[in-house]
């Protein structure tokens, strides 16, 4: 029936924005990573973080 | 109470043509939707109701993003909220939200009658529609307090309120229509949706400045 | 205030964030990999189950409609529960929780309504009706990005939390209306309610694959939900060190003037 | 009376800007808290008002009794704002606050002559100069009674002879047995004041 | 006047929650009519330039009665007044009116097409409002300049605004809507409508900022 | 460069404030006018500033030149309100000045070096404090250039340190050649200013 077009652009469409999000979560969580990584580089931290890096150390 | 209540009219009247915006914006609506509808004298008839509370509903929207901003820029809310122990905060927002309904929604309630007879609405029907604006609208000022305590750190919250208020908005409009129908279509009785409009504004006006006051709360910076 | 701390215990374990990031990130890749294994399963089971003699292949759109619908609710009410914890609780995850859901709920939202009116252009002839259940769902999907935008306008978090977490309560009474906004609602003409295809009228063949599928898409959601979570944790340790960088350097200053 | 803080922390955006505050003031105490700009002094009145959350430490006002059941009810506070209307007159603006805060206190006209403005009163707020606006704010003080004053930089903006007149309304206060807790940069000539320098420490 | 316009439209984007918003307040303001009116598409598609026209015109007015309110605020407006020689205030006055219109109504041009769509309107319907919303809608900001001017410049000219602004509006909103009508309903004409439209906001985009800027010249005290 | 000003008069709403006020400053000159709330100082500025009408006088500025052809564009006004945006962050601010007022001066960042925010200049206007946010406009000051400052109480809420660093400011101001008028209530560190003393004539 010519109904698959409508059953391909539904799962089209669904694919594409679950896999949307996906993506920019991934690459919020990149961008992140690579934000803290550069803060802690210069020494920065928190206090409360102080705390669990020595004690880790 | 009744100070804060004097105050909010005095300034909403001296300081801003709040009122007359709202009428004019009212009339804007309506003088608008007939160019879509047509001549049809009947079709706008029936759907004045509708037009009327609509109209209502986005003229309420206007100024509503400001109730709490002023206080806030001038010091005032500081105060009020320091004061909460003699003069409950929700209670405080409760008169403030009857003020801003007083100075400029209730024009617009009174001059419905007029816009209805425009719409060549049937006197029943612009009684009732009448009618229930007048019960419905303060549900809209108890619900926009939320939205504006909630905004009020924004400088220009005014989109982003009526963004969130708008949804809140809706069941008292379904009510509100469709008491107003029903007084002219026979069939359908009146007082249900009327009395299930009452009890959302009732609810609203207990739930929004008890929100709003939480909002409050923890905005002060 | 020490009395909840003692109380919840377990609960307080996840509450600092240090835990919940190591947290998340064990959890997350097994809860992806069975999120895609059961969807999988789900639709294989879903394509190989025979055809509706009524729908023929549309059908199919059911396997992820009505999934993507539940979820659009489950997650306002996850939000709506995130939101109490904000303000009743004083939960510090549950801020980030209320946050994170918001994109996601918007997305599974709006792909309910598309694969919904997909669905409707064969089933009604039409993409789009004013339709009760649609307007409310309709009327969710704009909470969610209300929500979306008040959470990012205000960039003091605290202050935004509570913002958000009273929005999403007084919000919710759109759930209900989305459940009963049928029968409230009043038409000029007919009412133009099309579907009224219950659970019990879904043959169990169907009926399967359409639950392991729920099941599937609820697992992925809570997958990105983690994720998201674990975003905004770092997004915030981030701006927070920014800010205490700066404050040195002025104190800095300070002591030298 | 007496308003005991103890061990007192702030914060501001998530971060700690003081901590380790403490102080007692008896009936007819006052405080001087000074320091550099952007130290915080503004964020511990304000916390001490309980417009801003603690984020650590006690704060607790000893023997109010029925009437002045916790801090937040017995508290002034003049910010830097003047928490008054520009569109209505004086007279306006004080008799809502009078009528607002409840404990009426002195009679308009006695408030306004004490700052020295008596004649003003009909004038819209607007219509005041800076000094003037903040002397019509301090009078607010005097209409409704409130034992604890917390004042931001109260002196700003007034010149010599109301900044003496203003020393004098803190010390009529103090001996009624108030209190008063003020942040300054310039000297208040309050006598026997407790001093606490922040950032110092 | 770049760094006018980007820090205007900054302000408006950022502060009010994001360009999102805008068309969300649109989405919304679309959303509440059906239940207010019914669903019955027919006359949705008829409602619906007139529905899109009302949505423009609120959030056009939502925030423009302080489009010089916080410059006041803050003082600084005086500076723009005092730097008149080198950037015009007319000049400057136009800037932020555009700022406003690209921040807070722009977007809903923008989401005009997709409404339209859900209001069952025909694609030449659509095509026909989302053109008049482009070039009539700007009007709104440089009516509603003139009258924010002039309501900061009077103590209490908030009532003049409203009486002086709207009216002049109203005309736009009309030949806007009529144009839209035009296009669909086959009879009449579309373009005498359009162009008087275009005419108006082309008047106004000139005598607008001259007057507010007289208007603001005098305001300061 | 000099600016005359020779029997001004003011009014406020209708009524005059003060009236036979002359001056006449050179390049290096400054003006300090003192005198008590509501005398009429702030009228006096914004009045030289054009900002409001002049009841009788007269004003000008000569040898300004094609750069300076009058005195409106070559002034720079400190009014009590610091014309920031608290959602904008700092240097957002700044620039936005010096890009509209034009004659950009000092780099963005010097500016906020000398008044000793250097590293501010990401946060959000509103997260500051009162004396950092005065010391924020002190600095807009700095990044665009004008002969002539007109400054309203500038030193209000500034810490003892920041009120000498600012007196530095204005003193390098004259020395380039420029010109300062301040009203104030707090003495200024302005070495060989004349001094106009409101409400004693
Ligand atoms: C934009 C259009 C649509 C929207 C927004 C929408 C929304 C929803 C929602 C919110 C639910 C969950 C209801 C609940 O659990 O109580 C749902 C379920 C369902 N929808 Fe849709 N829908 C749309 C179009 C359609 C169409 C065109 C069909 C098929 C003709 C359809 C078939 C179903 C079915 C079979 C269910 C499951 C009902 C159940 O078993 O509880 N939907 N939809
Ligand atoms: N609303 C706010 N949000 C975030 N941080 C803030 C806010 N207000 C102030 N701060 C920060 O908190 C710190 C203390 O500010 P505070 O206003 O208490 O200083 P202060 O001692 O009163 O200074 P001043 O003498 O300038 O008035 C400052 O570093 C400031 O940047
Ligand atoms: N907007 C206004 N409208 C009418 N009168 C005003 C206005 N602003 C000030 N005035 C009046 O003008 C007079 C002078 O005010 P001005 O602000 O110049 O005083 P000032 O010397 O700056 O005082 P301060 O030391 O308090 O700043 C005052 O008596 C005041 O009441
Ligand atoms: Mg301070
Ligand atoms: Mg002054």
């Amino acid at each position: 029936m010519t109904h698959a077009l409508y059953v391909a652009a539904a799962y089209g469409l669904s694919a594409l924005a679950i896999g949307g999000l996906v993506v920019w979560t991934l690459f919020d969580q990149r961008a992140r990573k690579a934000e803290l990584a550069v803060l802690e580089a210069q020494g920065v931290r928190r206090r409360s973080d102080a705390k669990t890096k020595d004690a880790s150390s | 109470m009744l100070a804060l209540f004097r105050r909010d009219l005095r300034l909403g009247i001296r300081a801003g043509g709040g009122a007359l915006v709202g009428i004019l914006f009212f009339l804007a609506v309506v003088a608008v939707i007939p160019f879509g509808v047509g001549p049809d004298l009947n079709l706008l008839a029936r759907i004045g109701p509708a037009i009327l509370w609509i109209g209502a509903l986005l003229a309420g929207l206007l100024g509503l993003d400001r109730l709490f901003q002023a206080d806030r820029d001038d010091g005032a809310l500081d105060l009020m909220v320091l004061n909460r122990d003699r003069q409950m905060l929700a209670l405080a927002i409760f008169v403030k939200c009857l003020a801003h309904w007083t100075a400029s929604i209730l024009p617009l309630v009174v001059a419905a009658p007029l816009l209805g007879l425009l719409m060549n609405m049937s006197p029943a029907g612009i009684g009732a529609a009448t009618l229930t604006l007048l019960f419905g609208t303060p549900a809209i000022a108890f619900i926009g307090a939320t939205g504006a305590a909630v905004a009020i750190s924004l400088p220009r919250g005014g989109l982003l309120v009526s963004v969130l208020v708008l949804p809140l908005m809706i069941p008292v409009l379904i009510f509100g229509v469709s008491a107003s129908y029903a007084a002219i279509a026979d069939p359908d009785p009146f007082l249900p949706p009327f009395l299930l409009m009452l009890a959302l504004t009732l609810f609203f006006a207990v739930i929004g400045p008890v929100a709003a006051a939480t909002a409050l709360r923890w905005a002060t910076d | 205030m020490s009395q909840t701390a003692i109380s919840s215990s377990r609960w307080m374990d996840l509450a600092n964030p240090t835990r919940f990031l190591a947290f998340a990130g064990a959890v997350i890749p097994w809860l992806a990999g069975l999120a895609v294994l059961v969807i999988a399963i789900g639709l294989y089971l879903g394509f190989t189950a025979p055809e509706d003699y009524q729908q023929g292949s549309t059908v199919r759109i059911m396997y992820i409609h009505v999934p993507f619908a539940w979820l659009a609710m489950m997650c306002y009410s996850v939000m709506a529960i995130s939101a109490l914890g904000t303000l009743v609780w004083r939960h510090p995850l549950a801020d980030v929780a209320l946050k994170a859901a918001a994109p996601i709920g918007a997305v599974f939202t709006a792909l309910a309504l598309l694969t919904g009116s997909i669905w409707g252009k064969p089933m009604w002839g039409t993409w789009w009706v004013w339709d009760a259940r649609l307007t409310s769902v309709f009327v969710l999907f704009l909470m969610y990005l209300g929500l979306i935008a008040l959470t990012r306008a205000l960039d003091d978090p605290g202050r935004s939390a509570r913002a958000a977490a009273i929005v999403t309560l007084v919000g919710a009474i759109n759930i209900p209306i989305i459940k009963f906004s049928v029968d409230w609602w009043n038409t000029l003409h007919q009412p133009a309610s099309v579907f009224r295809l219950d659970g019990p009228t879904i043959h169990s063949s169907l009926l399967w694959p359409l639950l392991i599928c729920a099941a599937g898409f609820t697992l992925l959601f809570f997958t990105l939900h983690l994720m998201a979570m674990r975003v905004e944790i770092w997004r915030r340790r981030v701006i927070a060190m920014h800010r205490i960088s700066a404050r040195r350097a002025d104190r800095k200053q300070g002591a030298g003037a | 009376m007496r308003l005991v803080a103890d061990n007192l922390a702030g914060e501001r955006g998530g971060e700690t800007v003081f901590s380790g505050i403490g102080f007692t003031l008896g009936g007819g105490d006052a405080l001087v808290v000074t320091g550099p700009n952007g130290i915080g002094k503004s964020t511990l009145l304000r916390a001490v008002a309980g417009l801003l959350p603690l984020a650590a430490g006690r704060l607790a006002l000893e023997g109010g009794g029925e009437k002045w059941p916790n801090l937040a009810s017995a508290c002034h506070y003049l910010g830097h704002q003047n928490a008054m209307k520009t569109a209505l007159t004086v007279t306006e603006n004080l008799a809502f606050w009078r009528d607002f805060l409840g404990e009426a206190h002195l009679p308009l006209s006695d408030a306004l002559d004490m700052v020295g403005l008596a004649d003003i009163g009909h004038l819209p707020f607007g219509y005041l100069s800076t000094g003037q606006r903040r002397r019509i704010a301090i009078a607010r003080l005097l209409v409704a009674y409130r034992p604890v004053w917390l004042l931001d930089e109260p002196t700003a903006g007034l010149d010599r002879a109301s900044e003496a007149q203003f020393a004098d309304l803190m010390a009529a206060h103090c001996e009624d047995g108030g209190m008063i807790v003020a942040a300054t940069h310039l000297p208040l000539a309050l006598e026997n004041a407790q001093q606490l320098r922040m950032g110092s420490g």
